[in-house]
């Protein structure tokens, strides 16, 4: 039996290893201000694993809200704090270990959770059609477009809906019952848009500048 | 009838009144005392103008009784004459009629109904109280008429003034009892106190200063205490005393009885130690007090068991209730059924039913009758005390401390003589062999105070050693069964007792010394006195005329040798009381004659005391003389009549149901009647008691008189038993060396016990209790403060330490977070495991 | 229950001193003239307010009066206090507690009058003699026994202060004693009170009984409430009525119930009750705080000690001991009169020792009290007497009277040394003489009260001696010589200090120049005390028309109980005994016949309960006998 | 095992979050730098990001089973924004931190030490 190889697969691994790579860079980087591109590559990758596991919508606001606005954010705050250019703050070799330790750990446990559950292993297989012998096409490549991995997924309409407080993606589900709590997400956007605005009047408020305020 | 109705309340309104009078003067004088006249001197007027006043009340209502029933005479001689016998039937009827005579109106009359109740015990308190609220009226009533075959029907009032405790059915109470006996007591008592008082205001004259020297109390410096007068305090004490002495006499039943028995004591007390500067009169008034509080311990006991088992103290029937009298003398065998209920107690306990038959056979097995004795002797008890029987005379001699006149009064005619009135009177419970206890005490005490009285040669105590003699005297005729013997005797020797004691209060007063070694030949510088104590020297030794007629004293005397040499007939083995007896009295004749020619006979011993010696003012003598009169001729019969001391007293001989002893089958009261009627016993001891008389005179007389023997030589020869009698007996260092050293001893052992064992475990509980607490403290601070504060300590080292990991270091709490997590994770894992595991 | 006016005019009585020592608060303190008098107004008020109730005002039912010849509660009344433990406000007199309420206030009027020598501290001296009164005042008027346990404690600590700050040399080692010692007391009488409470149950009695004992109504529809629900299902309805549990103590079994070596709650109550009483009174051997406390206390706290606070032990033993548990006291009836009778020997014994006066006195209270625990304590109301309950009645009225006399003659010898001591500032017997000379007033009103402790006659102290005395006889003979033995005892050491410090020539100790003659405020003190003395010794019905009716009926019901209760359940016993020692005999003879035959024989004397004890003791075989339970004390009968 | 040949399932993306995670955490726990911290901060979001898409993802689960659904995207969502919220106030919090210290050492901010 042959496999052919799965292009979403290949995306994915493509994605994954950037962005543990860079997540990886990150850790060890000393420089703050490589930390921060490395960090926007890493990020960037995580919005293709968004893409891939078919969250269009959040993948784009990861791009956007994080490598457009937050990374910006953030080296602001690098520009704005580091006097010196290139300030580097040693941290001692035993904390590094012992950091190496503990985090070794947790990914251990994490990992280990993660391949805990037989029905996670392994995504939804391909449609039979696609299993071939070697050698013959054509019938595989129709039967792949309709697998939904590689389907345009459509999920801005949905999620809008949701934060409306309507859940399109529900409309099948007849029993009342079971629709009774998916009543969407209107009131906790709606906190979060308050939040974020008292958040944004906070910060400005924290990070004026003193001695305006003194002169 | 009329006449009997109205003197049922009347005798006892006026006697009340006469014992009340002095009450009254007490209070006054206490009151106002100091303020009576100059230094007091009008107290004296006072109380004597009181005892007076008794007097007039008791001899008008002496005359009232004589005049209402007559002497009936049961008399010496012929107590089975058929007249008299008639006379005492018809009394007797009189008396049984005489409550239907009560005027229905009067409220006599609640009292007859209760004499028809039977036991009185429904009779409910309204009526008790109608009946209590009149006080001084009395019923009259006849003493056990169910035993009139025995003896004509005395004439006695009883009643209750009112009461000092009272329930359903017993009753303690301020009563009154009066025979012809108290009536007579009282006009003895009241004259002889109205001659005492008159005497006391010349023999206390010297009270009458403001500054007085009194050369017998020397203070530390050696000079004389000078002290202010206390003339009105001496009134007032002798009207207390003429008070307390009159409610003995008058008294309804054995509690007021001791009420006053109590009050006499107290009184004689107070006036003992008259001179309460002089240690030796207090010392002597607290041993006069004490010894007695040993004779009423005595007598407590007699009140208790009389009280336990009767129920009642009343010598007569009250109101209906029985008296002693009555229970003791209606009751089968002399024993009451009170007592026996008490006695059989333990059978009862254990569930046998006091029933009739069952009585009747507990009485054949004398149950009670160990009670019955109890009584008796505890009674008796009482009466060694105040009439200073022999294991406690001591007090008497001692108590001539006090003032003459008091110890005239007190000491010699009434007080002392209250015991020999309480047995006479409480004679019907008295069984054979209380008597026969009585007998002895009588006999050794006149034995032993008679030789004492040999060798003193204070002039008052021999008198007061003669008096505890004659007591003896009365309580053997009382023992042996003379109870008018005893009686009469009590009558005679308070007059020439009294006399002879004020007579040698005049000699005092002139010497200033009592020691008689120092007087002599006084009769020329005193001769009232000297010849008024001769009278009195010759009734107390009963001289007179055999068979023709004599002093007081001879009449009585002879009465007493009669009865206990018919005594000692009918008991052979007790005989050596006769020999007492007729030993005492030529004792007695020899010591006071000794008196008497020591004093007023021979030459003057001292020179200077019979230069200053003078007679004494007619304020004294005055009594002297009409003692002198009442000592002579007391006894005689008035002429015509019936009415003689003896018949007197004779009327109110009480009923005794008890002639036989229980305990000592062989021992036999005989009659009184007896030994008068007996011409045999009458004349034999008729002449033995002159004979001995007459030999005590002569053998005085040979000593003192005419100096034909020397007492000297006679004391040089004998020098240990004139030791011996000089320190009487040895008795006052025994008592000492076994009762008072004793008792200290033990008060001091129970003060150092209270002080070194109770207070040492107290205190040493206390320190224990502190040594505990200190360790406890110890523990507290080490162990368990310790172990809290090393929980302190360590929860504070943990938090220190912890406070550590609060580093503040952000990166550290993302470790910490990371490890925590982690460890959540295996921590979960492993339980999951066990879970799984398990089921 | 109860009217209001009632209820004011009995907690007036009570709280007027407490309310008066409040008011001092405002007083400055150097206004000492004014505090006294103040004080001294407060008590003349309490006084005036408890004579008010033997005046007889007209024919008014409502009025409030202290009827005389009444054996009942009388001004009772009940009001809620701590309603969720059945504590309740109820206060009421009779026949027991009138005449040591009139006392109390009497001798409270003197003793603050004597109290004018005080000049320490002026103003809390007041305030603790006011509290202190109000306590003693509430613990004879209380008919609760949680109030009465609260006045009891109340009384406590004023008096452990004004020994303890007022008193002589070693007033704090005689305050802490006194203290500790009532504590004690107090602590046993909690232990009784509680144990007593959680055993009653108010469901046990008819609802006659209730109203009779106070109980309020609403109680008494409880109590029918919880007769309604099927046994199984009640509860017991607790109480601390004083009446109450002595209904219950008498008429029910609920105190029976054996609790600790096989003796009853009663009998474990009684005994508790009784050594904390005892403490009070005191009586050998818990007597030793007294003299050390009379001697330390200032006067007018020896007179309130001596003249009231004794008395409150034998108030207890009577109101409390006896009613509610009968029981106990039966069976330690011996117990209690021979305490009674050692106290009056051993104290007597004591004082004839004593060199210091005031130590001497104090020993002739605890002699004296002894007459009052044993004439409580002479229960002859047995079978052997036909249950003839006068004699106990006798013993009770009189060890009442001797209550009332002894607060009357002890109060007023304190008083007497007091007035000697201020004088002169020793107390040493030998050091004394010729006062009569000096002080005639005093030394006369002095030996009146002395010779009313020697129980003259005529004077308050020989009536109650005498009837105690007198019914002891019924109870016991030996005991009955043992107290009368106690009159020689008392003669001498009341003569003897008479000689010691009134006679003779002339006064042997320093400050001879100080012994002026008594102030007026003194005569005015002594003189009311020697009225009384002679009043009530000659005219004892003023008294015993208030008391003799209760004291009769209470003794009355014991003796009822004792015929109906007592004495078939002690025959119970002593068969259940005789059928054991049958029992014993046939298994120790029961081999032949012949030896069975002989020891039915030889037990036979024992059994039969007809034969007198003596018969049965000397006719007993040794070996029964040994097997035998020894004769229990308490039915064993007097020995002559 | 060919991991192009097989399709990938949760677990993958997990794995990838647990990475993302550990170096968020690692990040956090070494950087002295609180700009690096607050990126450690981001790197552990977006693990956490990454396990909420992939537990709502239908293209990771097989047909039929129970999945979050849009919720995890829409969770997903909230995070990004709260976090972009906490970003801005981090940063504001650190210039304040700057301005007083002058420095954004976090051992220098060590004032709450026990």
């Amino acid at each position: 039996m042959h496999s052919p190889i799965i292009w979403h697969s290949f995306f994915f691994l493509l994605f994954s290893i950037l962005a543990c790579a860079f997540a990886v860079a990150v850790v060890v980087t000393t420089n703050i201000v490589r930390m921060a591109f490395f960090l926007v590559v890493s990020l960037g990758s995580t919005a293709g694993l968004f893409f891939l596991a078919g969250a269009d919508m959040v993948g784009a606001m990861q791009l956007m809200i994080y490598v457009g606005g937050t990374l910006v954010l953030l080296i602001f705050g690098v520009m704005l704090t580091a006097q010196q250019p290139f300030v580097s703050m040693h941290t001692p070799s035993g904390e590094w270990i012992l950091a190496a330790i503990v985090g070794g750990s947790l990914l251990a446990v994490l990992l280990q959770v993660a391949w805990s559950v037989d029905a996670w292993t392994q995504g939804p297989p391909l449609p039979e059609a696609a299993y071939t012998r070697e050698g013959t096409q054509g019938n595989a490549s129709e039967a792949l477009a309709h697998d939904p991995r590689f389907a345009p997924s459509q999920t801005a309409t949905q999620l809008g809906f949701g934060l409306l407080g309507e859940r399109v993606d529900q409309l099948s589900v007849k029993d009342p019952e079971s629709r009774a709590g998916m009543s969407g997400y209107l009131l906790p956007f709606e906190i979060v848009s308050v939040h974020l605005l008292v958040v944004l009047v906070g910060a400005a408020y924290l990070a004026r500048a003193r001695y305006r305020a003194s002169e | 009838m009329e006449q009997v109705d109205q003197l049922a309340s009347l005798v006892p309104l006026l006697l009340g009144g006469a014992w009340l009078l002095p009450l009254a003067s007490f209070t006054l004088i206490f009151l106002f005392g100091p303020k009576m006249g100059r230094h007091g001197r009008l107290a004296a007027y006072v109380a004597t103008g009181a005892i007076l006043g008794s007097f007039v009340l008791s001899i008008t209502s002496f005359t009232m009784w004589l005049a209402q029933h007559g002497v009936t005479g049961a008399p010496t001689h012929a107590s089975h004459d058929a007249e008299s016998q008639q006379a005492a039937a018809e009394k007797s009827r009189a008396f049984l009629l005489e409550p239907s005579t009560f005027d229905p109106a009067a409220n006599h009359f609640t009292s007859v109904a209760y004499r028809t109740d039977d036991h009185h015990e429904e009779a409910g308190d309204d009526a008790d109280h109608l009946q209590n609220d009149h006080h001084g009226h009395g019923t009259g009533t006849s003493d056990h008429g169910h035993a009139a075959h025995q003896a004509p029907e005395k004439v006695v009032y009883t009643g209750s003034w009112y009461p000092l405790y009272r329930s359903k059915t017993l009753l303690i109470d301020i009563g009154y009892y009066i025979d012809i006996l108290t009536v007579s007591i009282f006009c003895m008592v009241t004259l002889i106190a109205s001659c005492i008082h008159f005497y006391s205001i010349g023999y206390m004259h010297e009270e009458l200063t403001d500054e007085l020297v009194d050369n017998e109390c020397k203070l530390p410096d050696g000079t004389s205490l000078r002290r202010r007068g206390r003339f009105h305090r001496f009134f007032q004490y002798l009207s207390l005393f003429c008070f307390s002495m009159l409610g003995l006499v008058i008294a309804g039943n054995v509690a007021m009885v001791f009420v006053f028995w109590e009050l006499v004591g107290i009184c004689s007390y107070l006036l003992i130690g008259f001179y309460r500067e002089r240690h030796s009169a207090s010392t002597a008034a607290n041993k006069a007090f004490i010894v007695n509080r040993v004779g009423d311990f005595g007598m407590i006991i007699g009140l208790m068991a009389l009280w336990g088992s009767l129920g009642t103290f009343a010598f007569g029937d009250v109101d209906g209730r029985p008296g002693v009298f009555t229970l003791v003398t209606q009751a089968p065998g002399g024993i009451p059924n009170g007592m026996v209920r008490l006695a059989a107690y333990d059978q009862i306990e254990a569930g046998v039913q006091p029933t009739d038959e069952q009585l009747a056979i507990w009485r054949e097995q004398h149950l009670g009758y160990g009670l019955l004795i109890v009584a008796g002797l505890g009674i008796f008890c009482g009466c060694v005390g105040k009439s200073a029987q022999f294991p406690l005379h001591v007090w008497l001699p001692d108590a001539m401390e006090g003032p003459t006149p008091v110890s005239a009064l007190i000491h010699a005619a009434t007080m002392v003589a209250a015991g020999v009135y309480l047995v006479g009177r409480f004679y019907p419970v008295f069984s054979p062999e209380v008597l026969l206890v009585i007998a002895y005490i009588g006999a050794i005490t006149l034995f032993l105070a008679a030789t004492i009285a040999i060798a003193a040669t204070d002039i008052k105590r021999v008198l007061a050693y003669s008096t505890v003699s004659q007591l003896g005297y009365m309580m053997l005729a009382l023992g042996v069964g003379g109870w008018l013997a005893g009686l009469f005797h009590l009558v005679t020797h308070a007059f020439f007792k009294a006399l002879l004691f004020l007579c040698s209060g005049s000699v005092i007063h002139a010497c200033h010394t009592n020691e008689m070694p120092l007087m002599g030949g006084l009769r020329k510088k005193m001769p009232w006195t000297a010849y008024t104590m001769l009278v009195g020297c010759l009734a107390i030794s009963g001289a007179g005329i055999p068979f023709v007629i004599g002093f007081s004293g001879y009449y009585s005397k002879d009465a007493i040798i009669a009865q206990v040499l018919s005594f000692s007939r009918a008991n052979p083995a007790h005989a050596p009381l006769y020999w007492v007896a007729a030993g005492g009295a030529a004792i007695t004749a020899f010591y006071m004659f000794r008196l008497w020619f020591m004093t007023f006979a021979g030459k003057p011993r001292d020179t200077h005391i019979y230069e200053h010696a003078h007679e004494s003012p007619k304020v004294m003598y005055v009594p002297l003389v009409i003692l002198a009169i009442f000592a002579t001729g007391v006894a005689w019969r008035v002429p015509g009549t019936n009415l003689s001391l003896a018949n007197l007293i004779e009327d109110g001989r009480p009923v005794t149901s008890m002639t036989d002893g229980v305990f000592w089958s062989s021992l036999r009261i005989p009659n009184e009647h007896l030994s008068h009627s007996d011409v045999g016993i009458h004349t034999t001891a008729t002449l033995v008691a002159f004979g001995t008389a007459l030999s005590g005179f002569l053998l005085a007389l040979l000593f003192y008189g005419t100096r034909t023997l020397n007492a000297e030589e006679v004391q040089q020869q004998f020098p240990r038993i004139h030791r011996f009698l000089i320190n009487r007996w040895y008795i006052d260092d025994l008592y000492w060396a076994i009762f008072v050293r004793p008792t200290h001893f033990i008060a001091q052992r129970v003060a150092a016990f209270d002080r070194q064992r109770i207070d040492w475990f107290i205190d040493s509980t206390a320190r224990w209790v502190r040594g505990l607490s200190r360790l406890d403290d110890l523990i507290d601070r080490y162990v368990v403060d310790g172990f809290v504060n090393l929980l302190a300590t360590w929860t504070y080292g943990i938090g220190l330490s912890l406070r550590r990991v609060q580093t503040g270091r952000l990166r550290q709490y993302v470790m910490f977070i990371a490890v925590g997590t982690v460890a959540l994770f295996v921590l979960a894992s492993f339980l999951w495991s066990y879970a799984m595991a398990g089921s | 229950m109860g009217s209001d006016a009632i209820v004011w005019f009995l907690s007036l009585i009570v709280f007027l001193p407490a309310l008066g020592a409040a008011a001092l608060v405002f007083f400055p303190r150097d206004r000492e003239d004014a505090i006294k008098l103040f004080s001294l107004a407060i008590t003349i008020a309490v006084f005036v307010l408890t004579i008010l109730l033997i005046i007889p005002t007209g024919g008014d039912g409502a009025s409030i009066r202290f009827a005389p010849h009444e054996a009942n509660m009388q001004l009772a009344f009940v009001r809620s206090w701590i309603p969720s433990f059945d504590i309740y406000y109820a206060m009421g007199l009779d026949g027991i507690s009138f005449p040591l309420l009139l006392l109390t206030s009497s001798l409270s009027v003197l003793a603050m009058w004597a109290s004018w020598g005080i000049t320490k501290q002026i103003k809390a001296y007041c305030m603790l003699f006011l509290v202190l009164e109000t306590g003693m005042l509430g613990i004879f008027l209380a008919l609760d026994f949680f109030l009465f346990y609260v006045f009891w404690e109340v009384m406590l600590l004023p008096m452990y202060f004004l020994i303890g700050v007022w008193g002589g040399p070693r007033r704090e080692y005689a305050a802490i004693k006194f203290f500790l010692y009532t504590l004690l007391g107090g602590v046993l009488m909690l232990i009784a009170l509680l144990m007593l409470y959680f055993n009653s149950d108010l469901t046990q009695l008819s609802r006659d009984q209730l109203a009779m004992s106070m109980v309020p109504e609403k109680t008494i529809v409880a109590v029918e409430a919880e007769g309604q629900k099927p046994p199984e299902l009640r509860q017991p309805i607790h109480t601390f009525n004083l009446l109450a549990l002595a209904t219950l103590g008498r008429e029910t079994g609920v105190f029976d119930r054996e609790i600790l070596l096989g003796r009853s709650i009663q009998w474990w109550a009684f005994l508790l009750l009784f050594i904390g009483f005892v403490i009070k009174v005191p009586s050998v051997p818990v007597h030793t705080w007294l003299p050390d406390a009379h001697v330390e206390a200032p006067t007018p706290i020896s007179m309130i000690l001596a003249g009231i606070l004794l008395k409150m032990g034998g108030y207890g033993i009577l109101r409390i001991c006896y009613p509610i548990c009968p029981d106990g006291g039966f069976d330690l009836r011996w117990v209690v009169c021979v305490v009674g009778a050692v106290s009056m020997v051993y104290g007597a014994f004591a004082a004839l020792a004593q060199k210091d006066f005031k130590r001497l006195v104090a020993y002739s209270s605890v002699s004296h009290m002894g007459y009052v625990v044993l004439g409580l304590g002479v229960w002859s109301a047995t079978q052997g007497n036909l249950f003839n309950p006068e004699y106990w009645q006798l013993g009770v009225n009189g060890a009442m009277f001797q209550m009332i006399a002894h607060g009357i003659s002890s109060a007023g010898m304190f008083f007497m040394v007091g007035v000697i001591y201020d004088r002169v500032h020793h107390r040493n017997l030998n050091e004394f003489g010729g006062l009569f000379a000096k002080m005639p007033v005093y030394s006369g009103l002095a030996t009146i009260i002395f010779f009313a402790g020697l129980g003259l006659p005529g004077l308050c102290g020989f009536i109650g001696e005498v009837l105690v005395v007198l019914s002891v006889w019924n109870f016991s003979y030996a005991l009955a010589v043992v107290a009368a033995s106690v009159v020689i005892l008392t003669a001498g050491y009341i003569l003897w200090t008479l000689q010691r410090v009134y006679l003779g020539p002339e006064y042997k100790g320093p400050h001879a120049d100080a012994l002026k003659p008594m102030t007026a405020r003194e005569i005015g003190i002594a003189v009311p005390l020697v009225v009384f003395a002679i009043l009530f010794g000659v005219y004892p019905q003023a008294v015993f028309n208030y008391m003799a009716p209760t004291v009769d009926q209470t003794i009355e019901q014991l003796a009822e109980w004792t015929r109906d209760v007592k004495t078939p359940r002690l025959q119970q016993e002593q068969s259940s005994e005789e059928s054991d020692v049958e029992k014993t005999a046939s298994r120790l003879f029961k081999n032949t016949p012949a030896e069975l035959d002989r020891a039915s024989h030889r037990a036979a004397p024992v059994v039969d309960v007809r034969q007198p004890r003596s018969l049965q003791r000397h006719g007993a075989a040794p070996l029964v006998e040994t097997t035998l339970r020894p004769i229990k004390a308490g039915a064993a009968s007097p020995d002559i | 095992m060919n991991l192009l040949t097989q399709p990938v399932g949760v677990s993958h993306y997990l794995v990838v979050g647990a990475v993302l995670f550990v170096c968020g955490v690692v990040c956090m726990a070494t950087k002295r730098n609180a700009l690096g911290v607050l990126m450690g901060i981001e790197l552990v979001l977006n693990g956490a990001n990454l396990n909420f898409i992939a537990f709502g993802s239908h293209v990771l689960n097989r047909a039929g089973a129970r999945t979050l659904g849009l919720d995890g995207q829409l969770i997903a969502l909230f995070v990004i924004v709260l976090a972009a919220a906490e970003a801005a106030i981090a940063l504001a919090i650190t210039l304040n931190y700057y301005n007083n210290q002058a420095t954004v050492d976090v051992d220098h901010a060590d004032e709450l030490r026990g």
